[in-house]
């Protein structure tokens, strides 16, 4: 069974209308920009987007709330464009807030088979509206439900062909954590290699939890807030 | 006097010890970093992913897959180590970070905070404030004393959607040093030339202030 | 004539498919690897921590940190990969396993195992047993017909303490190949020259054997 | 703050009688022999320990059973060792045995700060006795607590003066897990190596959950079940 793709056209072939899916990320770093062009491409709508953030006007998720391939977001924290605000205020889009740890969490939880975890995050505000509160050792938690999404897009340094993962600094992120939680995962990789030359004691993420894996291209690595100091 | 931002930060860096992981937040905890004592080892988190936060690049070495949870470039130190978002919160949850310094819109003397939401307004998202403020041990909130209007951020209740419960455990304004008691804020310090009156004037929720109050030493 | 534990390992494999992970319990099931069709990728995981697991080391290259879940010296192939018990255990969960093969003691006719403790016996521990078994999609057991008293393992109920229930989906035995469906097993093969009388003389559960049941090819 | 100690004796001055202790390793790969071999010196008793096996009549956990200092067993799998046997059926020492992923997965939970998981192993079995049975998604699942442990003993390959640590092969097992799950958790390594010489993408366990770190010494690493195939 060969995992490569030739590039994220086949690789998203078949995510049709109002499928769910997760997109690795933390802001514009370690997106999976050759993905989501090629979902902007397709023109496919409807969509459900797990993220913890949703892009600027014009680079990763953007693009596609541009186009109004996104019915609704499920973020942590959102609003760096104003084409998510305005669609977000006419309600053209949908939008669900959650704590990022619980975010993470219940990606954790999917990849892991377990179907729900506790989390103290937002206990006695908003977020624990309608959720299931345990006391455990007098703290309370919330009941926070495993994520299911019908793909997941993860972006990764170094891959090799056999789908194993590996991410360069903080572009890891929520990555590994979605690369497990998909049930068709999708790999973009800056450099594919050989079965047997990422170092097995390395590897973030197992290639059984991915299912297609291509080399991406001209990666734009866009930084949001370029901050730098003076040279001594 | 009232302190300024930098003061503020000043200040909150007296809370630091040896050895301390410490989570800094956007705005005036940020500014916390650039008033570690020398020869202090304080190893900052972000929750992005990341121990061992180094300053920002030399301009021209900023490197994109190396951000903070600001989403600003940054760098590492000799020790720094990388990981997921799950250990990253995994970590929090379970008290491992020592400290963690974030700004409010509102506190109550229950210690209550609202930092992520006003109705009406454009909504960004809580980002990681939620999990941060329900796991830390030691939750120091920096912010100014009152709100541009000149209203206290010190409440019996907050009346913004709340961030967390009963989690602050200390209080650092332009004004004063508080620290949340079952009975209320109590006032620790005050801003060099700050009489206990004005702030008494300035708090909205209970405050008590015992014995002699000393100034802010910086 | 009753097959062999080669020959119930070589049925075995027969149900593998390209692109597979699986993971061999310890006994007949580790003699499933031996039989994995040429230019077939089949991937083994190790619950203690590994996938792709590759043969046993030359003599001289055993490696005390290298072993597989029976605690033997292996070796690692091209793209293998390493990791701790919390994900083995969490990919399994997950139904990452696409086939499980492991040995039992005791089976019903509903699916139930039974395979880590018999009373009054010295009692090892399940180690991952139970957790495979609960998870896993597809769990084949491989095993002899009867025990060494000529005792049905194939039962209406188990008498020992169960593994998992209502999880096992095929069972292999020397003597025939029995799918566990809602109405109990069914026959689906019979070693070559074995009667279906012989099989349900055997076999105390209930079973069904309807029309002709060929003969097993390994 | 120095988390760099001289020894394993030092390491494990304060862990005192009726402790309880998470034991890294499975099988006798990835142990923590120079701790052990301290705690037998020590000589401490009424111990609790939480650890996938109990090692052999004359190495790992054995060498605790061999001078009776362990009270009690949490174990996934044991008896490979005849003393261990002989202080079960005489009722000297206690057994308890839970699933191996469950051991595992009681151990992150403890680590990640959740304070109970879910999962399905043992449901219908003796080990769901007097436990919370709930459904999610038509399957049931079992509650389990996460772990409360005094103390870590967790064996890596390589760690550095922070207490970030790498682990080699399958003997990284359960380490990573305990070594977040101790209230004070000691990591002994092959080699240590000053801060900043291991790569920070390839940490497994971040400094921030190792509390004292030593370089072991006479690593014996003895070898269970050698097997070996014949030379072609």
């Amino acid at each position: 069974m060969n995992k490569v793709v030739d590039n994220a056209d086949t690789a998203i072939r078949d995510i049709g209308e109002n499928a769910t899916l997760m997109l690795g990320g933390f802001g514009l770093c370690g997106i999976p920009e050759n993905c989501i062009a090629a979902l902007v491409k397709k023109g496919v709508g409807g969509l459900t987007c797990i993220s913890n953030n949703a892009g600027v006007d014009d680079f990763g998720i953007g693009l596609m709330l541009k186009q109004k391939q996104v019915k609704k977001m499920i973020s942590s924290y959102v609003g760096e464009n104003a084409e998510f605000e305005r669609q977000l205020l006419s309600g053209e889009l949908e939008v669900e807030l959650i704590p990022q740890g619980t975010l993470a969490t219940r990606c954790l939880a999917a990849g892991y088979g377990m179907p729900a975890v506790f989390t103290p995050a937002g206990v006695g505000t908003e977020v624990a509206e309608g959720k299931e509160v345990r006391r455990f050792n007098d703290k309370d938690y919330l009941l926070e439900m495993a994520f299911a999404a019908d793909f997941a897009l993860v972006k990764a340094w170094k891959g090799d062909t056999e789908g194993n993962l590996v991410y360069k600094e903080t572009a890891r992120n929520f990555n590994p954590l979605m690369a497990m939680a998909g049930r068709i995962t999708i790999a973009e990789v800056e450099e594919l290699v050989p079965a047997g030359m990422l170092d097995p004691d390395h590897i973030h993420t197992p290639g059984i939890y991915v299912h297609r894996i291509f080399q991406g291209s001209k990666y734009e690595k866009r930084i949001e807030q370029r901050t730098v100091r003076a040279r001594n | 006097m009232a302190l300024t931002k930098e003061q503020i930060a000043q200040r909150i860096a007296r809370e630091l010890q040896d050895g301390f992981y410490v989570n800094l937040g956007i705005g005036i905890p940020t500014l916390v970093a650039n008033y570690i004592p020398a020869g202090m080892n304080v190893v900052l988190q972000s929750e992005n992913g990341l121990l061992g936060m180094g300053p920002f690049p030399p301009e021209g070495e900023e490197d994109p897959d190396l951000i903070n949870a600001g989403k600003q470039t940054i760098t590492t130190i000799p020790g720094s180590v990388f990981f997921d978002s799950a250990m990253s919160f995994g970590m929090i949850r379970a008290g491992k970070v020592d400290l963690t310094v974030l700004g409010a819109m509102e506190v109550s003397d229950q210690g209550d905070i609202a930092n992520w939401k006003i109705p009406g307004k454009m909504v960004k998202g809580m980002g990681g404030a939620m999990d941060l403020v329900a796991s830390a041990r030691n939750i120091i909130v920096a912010m100014m004393h009152t709100n541009p209007k000149g209203e206290s951020k010190l409440l019996p209740a907050c009346t913004l959607p709340l961030t967390g419960v009963r989690c602050v455990k200390k209080i650092v304004t332009d004004l004063a040093v508080v620290e949340v008691t079952e009975q209320g804020f109590r006032l620790l310090e005050r801003a060099p030339g700050v009489t206990v009156e004005e702030i008494k004037a300035k708090t909205a929720g209970k405050l008590i202030a015992a014995g002699e109050i000393p100034e802010i030493q910086c």
